[in-house]
């Protein structure tokens, strides 16, 4: 028998004036993609705290997905690019967790980016088909 | 989840919006399964009343403690269901919208799938609104005035709107008049009644209204605060002419300096100070001041180049004279010997060759001289205080100018029998003639200086105290430098071996030197070359000149070095005497040299000369005239212990006010500076004057101090390297061979032909010429050359941003020829062709002259094109029909619209677009593939061929035109992304701006206060934008009458009891809003300051900071949630 | 009446925590006096089976220090939980997992690897591995199985109250045995520590500016800190403002950054990713190039940002067995 | 021996640069030795993985052009050809290499059989494009010892060296070459068909449709006004210089003019010989045009 595709579970937090916008502007023009996602709003990526992203890992998310206004185009100025350093520290901790970066996907997407927001879910989604579920409560038993 | 929760879950179909593709019964079970769940519902459309309905029941009779609506994105409806919660009694923060239609139901096809998500959601949403608090919104005041940014139809009409409604109005417009792009058009579609005609009557209100403040030429640089309570900083460029102008165009007629006029476009000119148009609002002229030009940048007495050059070229000579005299008592001096630095970076050396500068002073100072005029001298009220100047050279000279003219009595004390120092004693008359340099000292001392010759500095002369006794106010010493350095090798002494200074001075002082037959000159600057000449015509036989660098690095003029070659004097490069010898005859015979090469360049930039070891070179002479270096005598000076001298034995003085160590002595010139030029000098005597003036005015000399900031080169002339600029070298110096070896002057000036010509070639890359003689020509003195920019700061409750398009660049798109056949013209210029008081006087005609008899019209110009805009602009089609119409009407000529399709979209545009069709326009469906003038058969030749498959024949046409029109597209002002950044716009479709909701809320931006109208969100026609510009007038307006907003409360908390005042969060906050109080060692949020991005709360490390409805037990709370399904 | 009786106890430990009673000084007197020592392995010879004698609620209070990471603390702690009316997780390891508790970014065969087979100073020609059971003459020897995972106390027992520190400072130790004595107890689960981050007490915060930017970070190991300035100010990852207050700040007198040893403040859920986070408002760094090259000056963030709190993290361990190299 | 400041770069000739077309080859060659600039040939190189093949199987001939793209990896070199078709091919391996995820991994599977690999950072480039834009107006300037005053020329750039990849001057108005002609003291005359179609392989299979397209291009030449016309590609070369006989018999019109391609051009200006440059090879009277135009150097 054929064993069953792996659907990842994915989370994503996306900022409320760019890539919320642009992942509704995705559904007003009718663009499909995969139903893997699952968005939390902010107001900024600015409030995305690391300890969310690992949360999400934790409880049983196979991937993450951080998205803002370009540089330059935050609605506070600055907050992408704290968003942007956090994520870079985040990811050599992670890499040492034995987590692939892959997992993690960091992306500037604007509120007229509804393509954008479409093809980055496609891509997470593959990329983390790929690498296969993290499972991480019971990996952490199994090593125990 | 906390105890005792009623959570009510309310889903929505949206019609079949969301039930198509989610199951909404297995939502709904799903839904009642969550912990805290008391209700679930489900219903059509939540949004509509009895939708609501539903929801304020059930939290009256099920005493609901939070609810969830599943519909569609909460930036559409979470206001609507917030309302309704409020409604019922309920804290409208107790709710959470999911997000089940946009984000799921319409980008998931597969039914199962889009259920499964919509659970994740759902759960999601009610594990973060178990969460929740009531919270409360605070109100903020709004301020009653308005910022219209951009000032064309649309801002035009959002201007009047609010002002008309009692608001005060801030309306800013980058040029000069107001009116934008439609002040340009000659008629309008589909109407054909005349743009000017019904835009004009506005400008005017706008310019006469008393609600509003016009600030033209000016651009917003920053925006702060929020809505309600905007600050914004407007920086305004001068306009350099005041408010009193009227528009009598006086100055326009006497401004030497043309430019193309970018306003009406067709190769057509305007002047430097110029008015766009004559409906032009405000009706006054503007100077157009581009900085200031590299030839003033680099004159070291800042001679206001461009000013007398274009005088020049117009054939005002006196006048360009009076503007070179404002700086420079020397002319026909400077116009002779300056080293002219203005010419080494002139903007039209990119292109062919510099301007010849310094020879346009010269000619000017000598036609003076030819026709027997003399200058003016400035005499002002004396002032009373006394300045003494010691020596008479360019410094002193160049001091006692600028002092006279002040108004003070100016004694100059000369160590010899005649006054000009080096330009006297070191220059000889075949560069300088004498009757020139006495005539320019001359009118120095008319300026009722008095010149005591014979009068040096020491015990023979006078001395600083007895000039202070004399009753001196203040002291400027300019003694220059008398003394050569030695070289400091063998047989130096030897008669025959003389300094360079001592034998110029004595030929040109009193015309007799001692010169050898066979003589060297050391050294490569301009003395030693003078002197090298001088020899040959005091009866030298064979003059050498030897030189330790080469060619390359000599510090001489060029001109100079080639004219002695001309006479016949040798260079040796690279030889470096080491001893003097004598012969057998006892006396100087042969001078032996070093052979050198050059090395690393020094800091000054010149290759090193290295010694070659062992190699040496001997030549045969019986006079060396040392022509290394100078220094001042000092001697007498440093006896005073209040002066003293540098480690290169010149005076010290302050490089920045020109003070010594005694109070009241300044000093200047080549005894402080070392060796220079003649214009070096003058500028360093300049410098001190003015120390002395504010010394004597009891000011303090620091501002002096202040760095003048340099303005950097300017932007290059957009026509500099173009081909159409035609190439031109430089008038040459006419030489007067016939002189030979004489003291006669070598070098003649230009004929009057010759310099206007010549002159005709500067490209007045500063804009304005700056000779000011529009000043003269305006009574009533409203012109300010000297006018700065001014920034105001202003503080407005609501914005309007309407800073339009542009037309997009047709040059991006080379297949039409656009630029390279004359017939091919853009939609605006020909807009500018039809216009009554365009550059042709609304006459439709080839470059030529002629009026075609077939014209093309090319529409979707760069639009609908994947690879310059992909959108359609929306106008084009219809003006391009109106554009056909006044081609019909005007010439009669036959019409071809190369079209993809007609969009007449509009009131009353398809009765249009079939009138056209009945006028007898053709009209042909493809778009132009290229336009050519190679022609592919005999009848072709010498005709503009427009090529494009006619998609309804199927086949390709050549259609023959004699004007070619390219509609092109409308696209975003190239600067719309820093516009975007200032008022924090969202940018689409490559820079439009973009609006709330493209349905919804056309002109209300993403940032409440923030408005947009006309056709800076996107392409419009002007119905379209004068309506947006009501629109958002109104959008402003509803925020003011209401006079207050209430600000989310999605602010950042601290809780003191839990912050250890690690100050990281004021670190991370970008508006400023965390203060840290160092008493209680805690950090504050200052709550009008948040804008509530949560930085502060995600990075605080001790979890002591939070965000009001996005707290961490909330959004961990979502995660979990989205997570559990 | 009888003293209460208090037991000491020491799992995967340096001693350290040992040492810290000890360090009381002339303070442990009353102490003495006042209660009954009834198990110290450190101080007082015992028998396990004497332990299993007690009878529950026996003993008062355990102060139990070192992380558990082998069947045999395993089986003592639970005994002891048994036993004793309060029991305390003295110290980070038990607090936190502590030092022994970066065990986990490794495996424990990897450690056994290293420590029996590669270690520079090892010889084990035969290549012999440390057995659960080996017969030495006609003698059945038992070794206790060594975790894969390290976890602090409260993982595998149920704990009344954390005494933080590596090691806890002698001063709060005195106040924590006189709270229990006296019996006026903080609400259970409580850590006896204050609130705020070490911030607040730090001597260097007043001079810390309240803008500044790190370029890259430093460590103790290869550059020496300003004594006066701010650590974190200066580039070195010092933990402080993401650890509780409450240590006395010794290791700050001692030019030393914060390691954190006291643990996160109440209201973060992961000492590490919190600390990073803030890391973000200060760090350099505008392109992706710029800041990833300074996010790689950090060296070893597992080790920096969890040095006593691996196990505690909300990931607890890696799963890569090279977690601890980067 | 290379020295410091000195630009290198890859070579990659390409087949037709060894046969039809040495001149091109050896006048590239000799003009970068006097311009300074190292071009090392790639060695190892093979078929660029030309236009045929990619019509066939595109996948096999993107690996024959990754292959010679991973020659010159590591090297942090451009690597650079003269041929227009071998640029383009090289770009569109290099383009398709990095969209292109499932033929970036065939492309490595099949590398890594011959031991080799492509990460995809290399940079190809046209000798245009180097002369133009990497040497500059000044540089070239520096080396001239023989200005072509009073030489017009038509510039032809081709079909391929702006299409689809304008990655240094426009795609359809393209003007690096005029320029150059200009800075040598030359006059470009305004080509109208610069970028127009040279009937590539059509003169072998449509012969009649190839020298119909040629000969446009070669009146429009002679009616600007031009003494030569200028090429960057092989195949236009051929085309353009060895049908003019026959292309004026079938227009009825002399279509006869002299074609070179623009290293000879610059080569000429910068004193090389006509041996160096290859004149000789030349089918059109390229030799007896700049005897009659230019001042014997």
């Amino acid at each position: 028998m054929a064993q069953e595709r792996f659907e990842p579970r994915l989370v994503g937090f996306l900022c409320r004036w760019c890539s919320y916008t642009g992942a509704d502007l995705a559904g007003t023009s009718r663009i499909e993609y995969p139903a893997n996602l699952a968005t939390i709003r902010v107001m900024c990526t600015g409030r995305v705290d690391p300890t969310f992203v690992v949360k999400a890992l934790v409880d049983g998310a196979d991937g993450v997905l951080i998205a803002g206004c370009h540089p330059g185009d935050c609605h506070y100025g600055e907050g992408n690019y704290k968003a942007q350093r956090r994520y870079w520290l985040l990811m050599n901790l992670l890499l040492q967790f034995g987590i692939e970066r892959e997992r993690v996907r960091l992306e500037w997407i604007s509120a007229a980016e509804g393509d954008r927001f479409a093809r980055v879910v496609r891509e997470l989604t593959e990329t983390v088909r790929t690498l296969g579920p993290l499972r991480w409560k019971e990996r952490v038993e199994v090593v125990a | 989840m906390k105890d005792g929760n009623q959570i009510g879950v309310y889903i929505c179909h949206c019609g079949t919006n969301i039930a198509r593709t989610v199951d909404i019964q297995e939502v709904a079970g799903f839904a009642r399964s969550l912990p805290g769940v008391a209700v679930v519902r489900e219903y059509k459309y939540m949004c509509s009343d009895p939708g609501q309905a539903l929801i304020k029941e059930d939290i009256k009779s099920e005493r609901l403690t939070h609810v969830v609506v599943a519909s569609c994105s909460p930036l559409m409806h979470e206001e609507t269901f917030r309302g309704a919660c409020e409604d019922a009694g309920l804290n409208r923060f107790l709710f959470q919208m999911s997000n089940i239609r946009e984000q799921c139901s319409w980008v998931h096809h597969e039914r199962s799938e889009a259920t499964e998500k919509a659970k994740r959601l759902i759960a999601a949403a009610v594990r973060r609104v178990a969460q929740h608090r009531p919270l409360l919104r605070q109100e903020v005041p709004v301020r009653g005035e308005a910022l219209v940014v951009g000032a064309g139809i649309a801002g035009i009409e959002a201007a009047l709107r609010l002002a008309d409604s009692g608001r005060h109005v801030y309306l800013v417009e980058k040029e000069s008049s107001i009116g934008g792009h439609m002040a340009r058009f000659d008629k309008t579609f589909p109407t054909l009644d005349c743009a000017a005609c019904i835009l004009t009557p506005k400008m005017v209100t706008v310019g006469q209204h008393p609600n509003i403040t016009l600030l033209t030429l000016s651009a917003v640089e920053e925006v702060k605060g929020f809505v309600g309570n905007f600050h914004v900083k407007v920086h305004q460029h001068a306009r350099y002419v005041t408010a009193d102008c009227t528009g009598c165009g006086e100055c326009e007629k006497v401004c030497p300096c043309v430019h193309p006029n970018d306003f009406d476009l067709l190769g057509s000119t305007r002047k430097a100070i110029y008015r766009s148009f004559p409906q032009a609002i405000p009706n006054a002229y503007v100077i157009e001041k581009r900085g200031v030009p590299m030839c003033e940048e680099t004159c070291p007495i800042h001679t206001r180049t461009q000013g007398y050059v274009n005088l020049i070229a117009h054939g005002d000579f006196t006048g360009a004279l009076k503007v070179i005299r404002d700086v420079n008592p020397f002319p026909a001096s400077l116009g002779r010997v300056c080293h002219h630095p203005c010419e080494d970076r002139c903007q039209r050396g990119y292109h062919d060759e510099s301007l010849a500068i310094c020879a346009l002073k010269r000619f000017v100072a000598d036609r003076e001289i030819e026709l027997g005029l003399s200058p003016e001298p400035v005499r002002p009220e004396p002032n009373g205080r006394k300045v003494a100047v010691v020596g008479s050279g360019p410094a002193g000279l160049t001091g006692a100018y600028d002092l006279a003219r002040k108004g003070y009595a100016i004694t100059i004390f000369e160590k010899y029998g005649k006054p000009g120092g080096l330009m006297r004693t070191g220059i000889p008359p075949f560069r300088l003639p004498r009757e020139i340099l006495d005539r320019e000292v001359a009118h120095v001392l008319a300026h009722g200086v008095e010149l005591r010759l014979n009068t040096p500095l020491g015990e023979s002369g006078v001395t600083i105290e007895s000039l202070k006794e004399d009753g001196f106010d203040a002291i400027l010493l300019a003694l220059g430098t008398t003394k050569g350095r030695d070289l400091g090798i063998p047989g130096e002494h030897l008669v025959g071996v003389v300094n360079c200074l001592d034998y110029l001075r004595e030929a040109n002082l009193h015309d007799r030197a001692e010169t050898g037959r066979r003589v060297a000159v050391v050294g490569g600057g301009n003395a030693a070359v003078d002197a090298a000449r001088t020899a040959l015509r005091h009866g030298a036989e064979n003059v050498m000149i030897l030189y330790r660098r080469t060619r390359e690095e000599m510090p001489a003029i060029g001109a100079e070095i080639e004219a002695a070659k001309h006479e016949g004097v040798e260079l040796h490069f690279l030889v470096n005497p080491v001893e003097l010898r004598v012969g057998p005859s006892g006396r100087l015979n042969r001078v032996r040299c070093q052979k050198m090469r050059l090395g690393q360049p020094d800091e000054g930039g010149r290759r090193r000369p290295i010694p070659i070891d062992g190699e040496y070179v001997e030549f045969e002479i019986d006079q060396v005239i040392l022509a290394i270096s100078q220094l001042p005598d000092l001697d007498f000076l440093v006896k005073d212990k209040d002066f003293d001298l540098t480690k290169w034995a010149t005076l010290r003085a302050d490089p920045y006010t020109c003070e010594t160590g005694k109070l009241g002595v300044f000093a200047a010139g080549d005894a402080v500076t070392g060796p220079s030029t003649v214009v070096e000098a003058m500028a360093s005597g300049r410098q001190a004057a003015t120390a002395v003036d504010l010394y004597l005015h009891g000011e303090d000399l620091d501002i002096l101090r202040q760095e003048s900031h340099r303005p950097q080169e300017l932007p290059l002339m957009d026509h500099v390297r173009r081909p159409d600029l035609p190439r031109k070298p430089r008038a040459r110096i006419p030489v007067n061979h016939g002189a030979g070896i004489s003291f006669e002057e070598v070098e003649r000036t230009f004929t009057r032909e010759q310099a206007m010509e010549e002159a005709a070639r500067c490209l007045v890359c500063g804009g304005c010429s700056d000779c000011r003689i529009c000043s003269d020509a305006c009574d009533r003195e409203a012109i300010d050359h000297l006018m700065a920019d001014t920034v105001h700061e202003l503080d407005v409750g609501a914005i309007v941003v309407a800073t339009g398009f542009e037309p997009y660049d047709v040059r991006k798109l080379p297949r039409y020829g656009y630029g390279r056949h004359d017939d091919v013209i853009t939609a605006l210029e020909f807009e500018r062709m039809c216009h009554a008081s365009g550059p042709t006087g609304g006459r439709i005609t080839t470059k030529k002259g002629e009026a075609p008899k077939t014209v093309a019209i090319l529409h979707c110009i760069g639009s609908r094109d994947e690879s310059h805009l992909e959108y359609c602009s929306r106008v084009c089609c219809m003006y391009s029909l109106k554009f056909a119409h006044l081609v019909r009407e005007h010439t009669g000529a036959e019409v071809y619209n190369f079209y993809i399709d007609i969009r007449a979209f509009g009131k009353g545009y398809e009765e249009f677009y079939k009138r056209l069709l009945r006028e007898g326009v053709h009209f042909i469906r493809g778009k132009a593939a290229e336009v050519t003038a190679v022609a592919e058969s005999p009848e072709e030749e010498g005709k503009l061929m427009v090529v494009a498959e006619d998609t309804l024949l199927g086949i390709t046409r050549r259609v023959p035109a004699e004007l070619v029109i390219l509609s092109a597209g409308l696209a975003p002002r190239k600067d719309s992304s820093d516009v975007a950044h200032v008022f924090s716009l969202g940018c689409a479709q490559g820079g439009f701006f973009l609006e709330k909701h493209p349905k919804l809320a056309p002109v209300d931006t993403p940032t409440e206060g923030i408005f947009l109208a006309g056709a800076c969100q996107g392409p419009k026609d002007i119905p379209d934008s004068v309506a947006q510009g009501s629109a958002a007038a109104a959008g402003a307006l509803v925020l003011m009458d209401r006079g207050k907003v209430v600000l989310e409360p999605i602010r950042a908390v601290i809780r003191e009891e839990r912050c250890g005042g690690c100050k990281l969060c004021v670190a991370s906050c970008p508006f400023g809003a965390v203060e840290y109080d160092a008493e209680r060692s805690i950090s504050r949020v200052v709550r009008e300051l948040c804008h509530g991005c949560g930085t502060c709360a995600a990075g605080c490390p001790s979890g002591a900071a939070t965000q009001e409805n996005f707290e961490d037990t909330q959004i961990l709370a979502e995660i979990e949630g989205a997570l559990a399904v | 009446m009888a003293k209460p009786k208090v037991a000491f106890y020491w799992c995967a430990s340096c001693g350290g925590c040992e040492e810290a009673v000890v360090d009381l000084a002339e303070g442990i007197l009353p102490i003495v006096d006042a209660v009954e020592i009834v198990l110290w392995p450190v101080a007082l010879d015992f028998k396990l089976e004497d332990v299993r004698g007690w009878k529950p609620g026996d003993v008062a209070v355990a102060f139990i220090n070192g992380s558990v990471r082998s069947a045999d603390h395993e089986m003592w702690v639970n005994l002891l939980r048994e036993k004793c009316g309060l029991v305390v997780a003295f110290g980070s390891c038990a607090h936190l997992g502590g030092i022994p508790g970066l065990a986990n970014c490794t495996t424990r065969d990897r450690i056994l690897e290293n420590k029996y087979l590669r270690a520079e100073t090892v010889v084990n020609p035969q290549s012999i591995l440390p057995q659960l059971q080996t017969r030495v003459d006609g003698h059945e020897l038992e070794l206790p199985e060594l975790w894969n995972t390290v976890r602090r106390l409260d993982q595998v027992i149920d704990v009344d109250y954390y005494l933080p520190g590596c090691a806890p400072p002698p001063a709060s130790i005195a106040t924590a045995v006189q709270a229990i004595l006296s019996g006026n107890l903080p609400p259970k689960g409580s850590v006896l520590a204050p609130e705020k981050s070490l911030c607040e007490t730090c001597p260097r915060n007043r001079a810390k500016p309240e803008q500044f930017t790190i370029q890259q970070f430093r460590r103790i190991a290869t550059s020496v800190p300003d004594p006066e300035k701010c650590f974190l100010a200066e580039g070195y990852a010092c933990l402080g403002p993401a650890t509780r207050g409450g240590c006395g700040e010794r290791c700050i007198r001692g030019n030393m950054p914060c390691r954190g040893c006291f643990g996160p403040t109440p209201d973060a859920l992961d000492q590490g990713t919190k600390f990073l986070a803030a890391l973000g408002a200060v760090t350099a760094g505008q392109t992706q190039e710029e800041v990833a090259t300074v996010a790689a000056t950090l060296a070893d963030p597992l080790g920096t940002l969890y040095r006593f709190s691996l196990p505690s993290s909300l990931l607890g361990r890696s799963v890569s067995d090279k977690g601890a190299e980067r | 021996m290379i020295s410091p400041g000195q630009k290198v770069y890859a070579y990659f000739p390409g087949c037709s640069l060894e046969t039809t077309n040495k001149a091109y080859d050896s006048s590239t060659r000799n003009v970068a030795k006097v311009l300074g600039v190292e071009m090392v040939e790639l060695a190892d190189w093979n078929c660029c993985g030309a236009t045929a093949y990619l019509s066939i199987d595109d996948g096999r001939a993107m690996v024959l052009s990754a292959r010679n793209l991973a020659l010159s990896e590591g090297q942090s070199r451009d690597l650079v050809t003269v041929c227009s078709g071998c640029y383009v091919v090289l770009h569109k391996a290099n383009h398709r290499f990095q969209e292109d995820p499932q033929l970036r991994d065939r492309v490595r599977e099949a590398l890594k059989a011959g031991g080799m690999d492509y990460r995809g950072t290399v940079r190809v480039r046209h000798f245009l494009d180097v002369v133009v834009n990497d040497l500059g107006k000044e540089a070239i300037e520096r080396h001239v010892v023989r200005r072509l005053e009073g030489l017009r020329v038509a510039c032809y750039y081709g079909c391929q060296i702006t299409r689809p990849y304008a990655e240094f001057d426009d795609a359809e108005f393209p003007e690096s070459m005029d320029r150059l002609m200009g800075w040598l003291g030359a006059t470009p005359v305004d080509f109208q068909l610069k970028t127009k179609c040279c009937s590539g392989m059509l003169m072998t299979t449509q012969q009649d449709v190839g020298l119909d397209a040629a000969g446009k291009l070669l009146r429009e030449a002679r009616r600007a006004g031009a003494d030569c016309i200028s090429t960057a590609c092989p195949l236009c070369q051929v085309n353009l210089e060895a049908y003019q006989d026959k292309i004026s018999d079938r227009a009825g019109a002399d279509s006869h003019i002299p074609v070179l391609y623009f290293t000879q051009l610059l080569g000429t200006a910068l004193g090389l010989g006509n041996r160096e440059l290859a004149l000789g090879d030349s089918l059109t009277r390229v030799e007896p045009m700049l005897a009659a135009r230019l001042e014997a150097p």
